[in-house]
């Protein structure tokens, strides 16, 4: 089973994404953003950074990169699975494969801290994480606000795409708990195979940096894929 | 164009044009401006640096390269070093402070090391522009460190009237790097090609060394200063580290230089002088952003994100091929020649010839006699100041913990990436960062700290102080001390006064750094930090860099449990000169620095104490005294916990001195009841003083003498004051 | 092939929160100026190449379009002169 | 008093680099549009309250000056229109 982790022009976040997949044993393939063929790969990471520098905005230019054409390919005709971190996220909704936009902050500022999330909806593109789990992760982004058009949130949460929301220390789901004007707290979404989180896994994989978190996430993200491609060979 | 327009003297024109027998043209006289400025000539200060102790036994680079480097396992070599970008963060804060981030991390990056961590050093005014200023030089940072994916782990930030048309961003960097992959300018051959990579270079920043950072500020100046405003862009800087870094592992680079202050004329001139060769420059190559740059002006360009190789040309296809690849320009602009003579060329004539060593040695500089030297460290007295009206105890607690330079920081920190890299086990909500090196338990521990008040009064005390201070956080957790890295501030070293204070600073650094047996491994010097003529308090900006064999379980630096015993370590004497209580009740007397080989010692004791695992929680008292420390190792705790702390001193101005003064080399330790005796046997052993300051108790507030108390509710309200 | 100079101005749509406009205007206001609201957009300028002011203005649409502005909160008006 | 619409368009300076212009004008040629050049600049709306349309331009110029533009690397231009 192979990992494909993209590095864009800027992103930053990626060295770290692949010392956490190593981490768990899973074999990865660096990929450059130039890259049109994706080759042999059971899932796709974008991970965080400043690609481009988030200007313009954030995502936006790298959503245009060589790489995203079969990568779009790939989830339309075979369903592969892809996970967006932070920039990764912002990406994916630029390049319209998630609902929704990221938006700056609504302090108008970049914040980094850490943060607690609560698994709304459980997803078979990770298996084992239980709907009501709760997990503790970094968050640092200056766009991460998810914005849904008026009237679209009430299909996003009927359609099960509403997939992490920020919560208070105790579990709560309270406007406090916010840390950046996500409409309903919403901290990650999932669109059929592709799925993206603002806060960073990759960054929780040890409890001596605070937290060991990551490690479920990121398990639960791989198992997924594991057991998916042994349903599909059987 | 004349001597003074390029911020030359009579006296340098004509040192010039000795060494060049004849007279320099427009070119070279601009060469000499920008290279015998202040900023790069430390023509003010050399002769004092070269006082401050250099060896250690870590270390592998002491000061001269871009970044003092030293060793922490057989496997890492770790560069640091300061930087100051003050003027220009006065300028344009968002830049300013952006720019100051980039400067930094190149030179980390000249010596082939992977920037791990930055630190920022801050100073402000108090009035409502300040807070502009503020914000603009924290947006700066961030947008600046965030983007290139380098965290800013920890920091120092203070703020008094003496800043506010000076404001001090001073920044420090850390690296990491292989023993083999070791950098630096200084191994340039004959024949080598001198390949420019990065950005291209445009009119930015044009006389930012000569004229920005090496000249005081008349306020209406702004307008003449315009085309000095460099812009940073994060995007091709980490483009352009990656590869760097990417050729210096392959082997690919023979020497490294970064383009900072005084543009390829300090790049090239550096690398030459340092190697011992001479090189042909061929300007009509360089890549260029506008048209109509003069020779002048691409010599001078200040221009961001470049960094110059000397390559072998068998290398060089390579070296192009790795740059096409990560889509930015590598130009060969110049060849190293024998000799030490640097030969500009467009085309094919000869625009100006000087010598590398001339540029970057022949400037004349300022000497001090011994005798001078010593008698800086005849200083005001350090009696006691009266206390006349006593304030109230519960009031000044609040107060303290309430002020700008004590209270909580989040509104900065949180605006900066903290937890890229995965190496933060203690990010900028500690006294000092905790990086843990990958895959191993060894790591680093970075302890930022500058003087405000301290060396208001007695720059020699309050540059020593920093540097106690900064060691003791280091001590507090066991560390093993690597290496210090200093920024000087001070004002117009033309003026008697200022000079003064800045060579106390460099002699206070000095003695104490040689009796803590710390190597200075580098730093920077910041002179002129002077607006229409009112000089900055000098304000030194130390960084002490230590090791921990495990990082991954630094001992707290908040209480744990109830039934510990908390104790005082070295009590300092009852004297707050330069405290923050001082200054709330608006005093101001001289810091008590006390003395520097029973610091020492204290230091050497506690390092052993915490190694020895005897102690549950620690934290070294800085700005706000005791009374802070404690209040902030319960805020750190579980809520429940509370402290009933006992004093021993007998009347109210005592007990006030001894919760708010600012001693340096003080420790609270909390002892768990199993060690007690061990741990007040150790201290008795070694001689220094602990005295008994109370319990963990189980009642949420923080108690003093049964008398007075502070809920936790207070406590927190007081210190997470908003900005 | 001639040269056009293009203008897009990219503003953020009426209901949209905008932390940046709201910081400045509460910064305006400490200052004391009577200001009720600020909204920040993006100013684009660029030069292109193309046969003529039609050409050129419709490309710079689809620039607009699937680049500079994101339909999903944006909306924009574009300016085309010839060099 | 009335209420008065205000536009400021602040600009880099011509030889201030814009590294935001610069990236989007690489990712625009590398779509195949034929882009020479990108510059980036903010369009920021005020509404505000002034006794004439004078006193609204003159109290827009200083905020402008002081707040909006920093003068060290951009310039600006201010329109303002009453409500
Ligand atoms: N205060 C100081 N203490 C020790 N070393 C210093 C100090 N200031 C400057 N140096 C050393 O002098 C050398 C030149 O510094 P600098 O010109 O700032 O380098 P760069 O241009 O690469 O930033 C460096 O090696 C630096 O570490
Ligand atoms: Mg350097």
């Amino acid at each position: 089973m192979n990992i494909a982790v993209v590095t864009f022009p800027g992103s930053n976040c990626d060295d770290d994404t692949v010392r956490a997949l190593h981490a768990l044993g899973a074999s990865v393939i660096r990929l450059w953003y130039r890259d049109r063929d994706l080759g042999g790969i059971d899932g796709v990471i974008l991970p965080g950074g400043f690609s481009y520098g988030d200007y313009l905005r954030g995502g936006a230019l790298a959503a245009q990169a060589p790489v995203m054409e079969p990568l779009r390919h790939a989830v339309r005709e075979r369903a592969l699975p892809v996970l967006g971190i932070c920039n990764g996220f912002q990406i994916l909704t630029e390049a319209k494969l998630l609902p929704g936009a990221l938006r700056p902050n609504r302090q108008g500022t970049f914040l980094s801290t850490w943060q607690h999330l609560r698994v709304t909806r459980a997803s078979s593109l990770f298996w084992g994480l239980r709907e009501g789990e709760y997990l503790r992760l970094p968050i640092a982004h200056g766009e991460g606000a998810y914005y849904l058009p008026p009237g679209q949130l009430a299909s996003l949460f009927d359609r099960g795409q509403a997939w992490l929301q920020y919560v208070s220390f105790d579990g709560q789901l309270t406007a406090a708990a916010n840390p950046n004007g996500s409409v309903a707290n919403l901290a990650g979404v999932i669109a059929g195979s592709v799925a993206a989180l603002m806060p960073h896994p990759e960054r929780a994989m040890d409890a001596a940096l605070g937290s060991a978190d990551g490690v479920r996430l990121l398990t639960a993200w791989l198992e997924g894929i594991r057991r998916r491609s042994r349903d599909a060979s059987s | 164009m004349q001597a003074r327009d390029v911020g030359l003297t009579q006296t340098e024109y004509a040192a010039i044009c000795r060494l060049m027998g004849r007279e320099p043209n427009e070119l070279e006289l601009g060469l000499f401006g920008a290279l015998w400025s202040e900023h790069c000539s430390y023509k003010n200060s050399r002769a004092l640096l070269k006082r401050l102790p250099h060896e250690g036994p870590y270390v592998v680079a002491g000061p001269g390269g871009n970044a003092g480097v030293v060793r922490v396992s057989d496997d890492w070599e770790v560069a640091f070093k300061i930087e100051s970008h003050n003027h220009p963060s006065y300028v344009e804060p968002v830049q300013g402070a952006a720019t100051g981030v980039g400067g930094i991390l190149r030179d980390i990056i000249a010596m082939g090391a992977q920037p791990i961590a930055v630190a920022d050093l801050l100073r402000f005014g108090t009035d409502s522009q300040s807070v502009r200023l503020r914000q603009g030089v924290v947006k700066g940072i961030g947008q600046y460190g965030n983007a290139i994916g380098i965290p800013t782990v920890t920091g120092d930030v203070a703020y008094s009237e003496t800043y506010a048309q000076n404001p001090l961003v001073n920044v420090l960097a850390v690296g990491l790097r292989r023993p083999e992959h070791a950098m630096t300018a200084n191994t340039a051959r004959p024949g080598h090609l001198l390949v420019l990579v990065g950005q291209r270079t445009g009119r930015d920043g044009i006389h930012g060394a000569s004229l920005l950072a090496s000249q005081d500020f008349q306020g209406s100046e702004h307008d003449t200063l315009r085309p000095t405003v460099q812009v940073g862009d994060p995007f091709l800087g980490k483009l352009l580290m990656d590869m760097t870094l990417t050729a210096v592992e392959r082997g690919w680079v023979a020497a490294l230089q970064d383009l900072g202050a005084a543009g390829l004329t300090s790049a090239v001139a550096e690398l030459c002088d340092s190697s011992g060769v001479g090189a042909n420059l061929w300007l009509d190559r360089v890549p260029l952003r506008q048209r109509q740059l003069s020779s002048y002006d691409i010599m001078l360009s200040e221009t961001q994100e470049r960094m110059l190789m000397a390559v072998e040309p068998e290398r060089w296809p390579d070296v192009r091929a790795l740059a096409d690849h990560y889509e930015i320009l590598a130009t060969v602009i110049g060849e190293v020649t024998e000799g030490e003579m640097i030969q500009i060329w467009w085309d094919s004539t000869v625009q100006g010839t000087v010598s590398a060593h001339w540029l970057v040695r022949g400037c004349p500089r300022r000497d001090v006699s011994e005798e001078w030297w010593r008698a800086l460290r005849h200083r005001p007295t350090e009696a006691p100041p009266v206390i006349t009206t006593i304030p109230s105890l519960r009031a000044l607690v609040l107060d303290v913990l309430a002020h700008p330079d004590v209270r909580d920081r989040s509104f900065i920190y949180q605006q900066y990436d903290s937890t890229i890299q995965t190496r933060t086990v203690w990010g900028p909500d500690h006294d000092v960062a905790v990086l843990r090196l990958h895959d191993t338990r060894v790591g680093l521990v970075l302890s930022v700290f500058g003087t405000g008040q301290w060396a208001s009064l007695d720059p020699y005390a309050g540059a020593a102080a920093a540097v106690v201070l900064a060691a003791s956080r280091l001590a507090a957790l066991g560390a093993e001390p690597l290496g210090l890295t200093d920024g000087i501030n001070a004002g117009n070293p033309d003026k008697e006064e200022s000079f003064r204070q800045m060579a106390s600073a460099v002699a206070g650094v000095q003695d104490a750094a040689e009796a803590l047996r710390i190597p200075v491994t580098g730093g920077n010097v910041s002179l002129h930090n002077e607006t229409d003529g009112q000089p900055i308090w000098p304000t030194v900006m130390i960084g002490a860099l230590g090791r921990l064999d495990d990082a991954t379980k630094p001992v707290p630096d908040c209480v744990g449990a109830q039934g510990h015993t908390l104790y005082l370590v070295n009590p300092g004497p009852l004297h707050w000169g330069g405290s923050v209580a001082e200054r709330v009740v608006e005093g101001a007397s001289p810091y008590p620095l006390g003395d520097l080989g029973h610091h020492q010692r204290a230091l050497e004791a506690m390092t052993q104490f915490v190694r020895r695992g005897l102690a549950q929680a620690v934290r070294a008292i800085g700005r706000g005294g005791l009374a802070t420390a404690l209040a902030r190792m319960l805020l750190g705790a579980p809520p429940s916990l509370g402290m009933a702390i006992l004093l021993s001193e007998s009347t109210e101005s005592e007990k006030l001195l001894r919760l708010f003064n600012e001693g340096p080399a003080q420790w609270v330790v909390a002892v768990a009841p199993e060690v007690v005796d061990d741990a007040v046997g150790y201290w008795q052993a070694v001689g220094i003083e602990l005295r008994y300051l109370g319990e963990v108790t189980q009642s949420g507030r923080l108690e003093v003498d049964e008398r007075v108390h502070w809920t936790r509710a207070e406590l927190l309200t007081a210190w997470r004051q908003p900005g | 092939m001639a040269q056009f100079h293009a203008t897009v101005v990219v503003t953020l749509k009426p209901d949209i929160l905008d932390p940046a406009g709201d910081a400045t205007a509460q910064v305006l206001r400490q200052m004391g100026y009577l200001v009720d609201d600020v909204r920040m957009g993006k100013h684009i300028q660029l030069t292109l190449e193309a046969e003529s002011v039609s050409e050129a203005e419709a490309a710079v649409r689809q620039m607009t379009e699937s680049l500079l502005a994101n339909p999903v909160m944006e909306t924009y008006t574009v300016r085309v002169d010839a060099s």
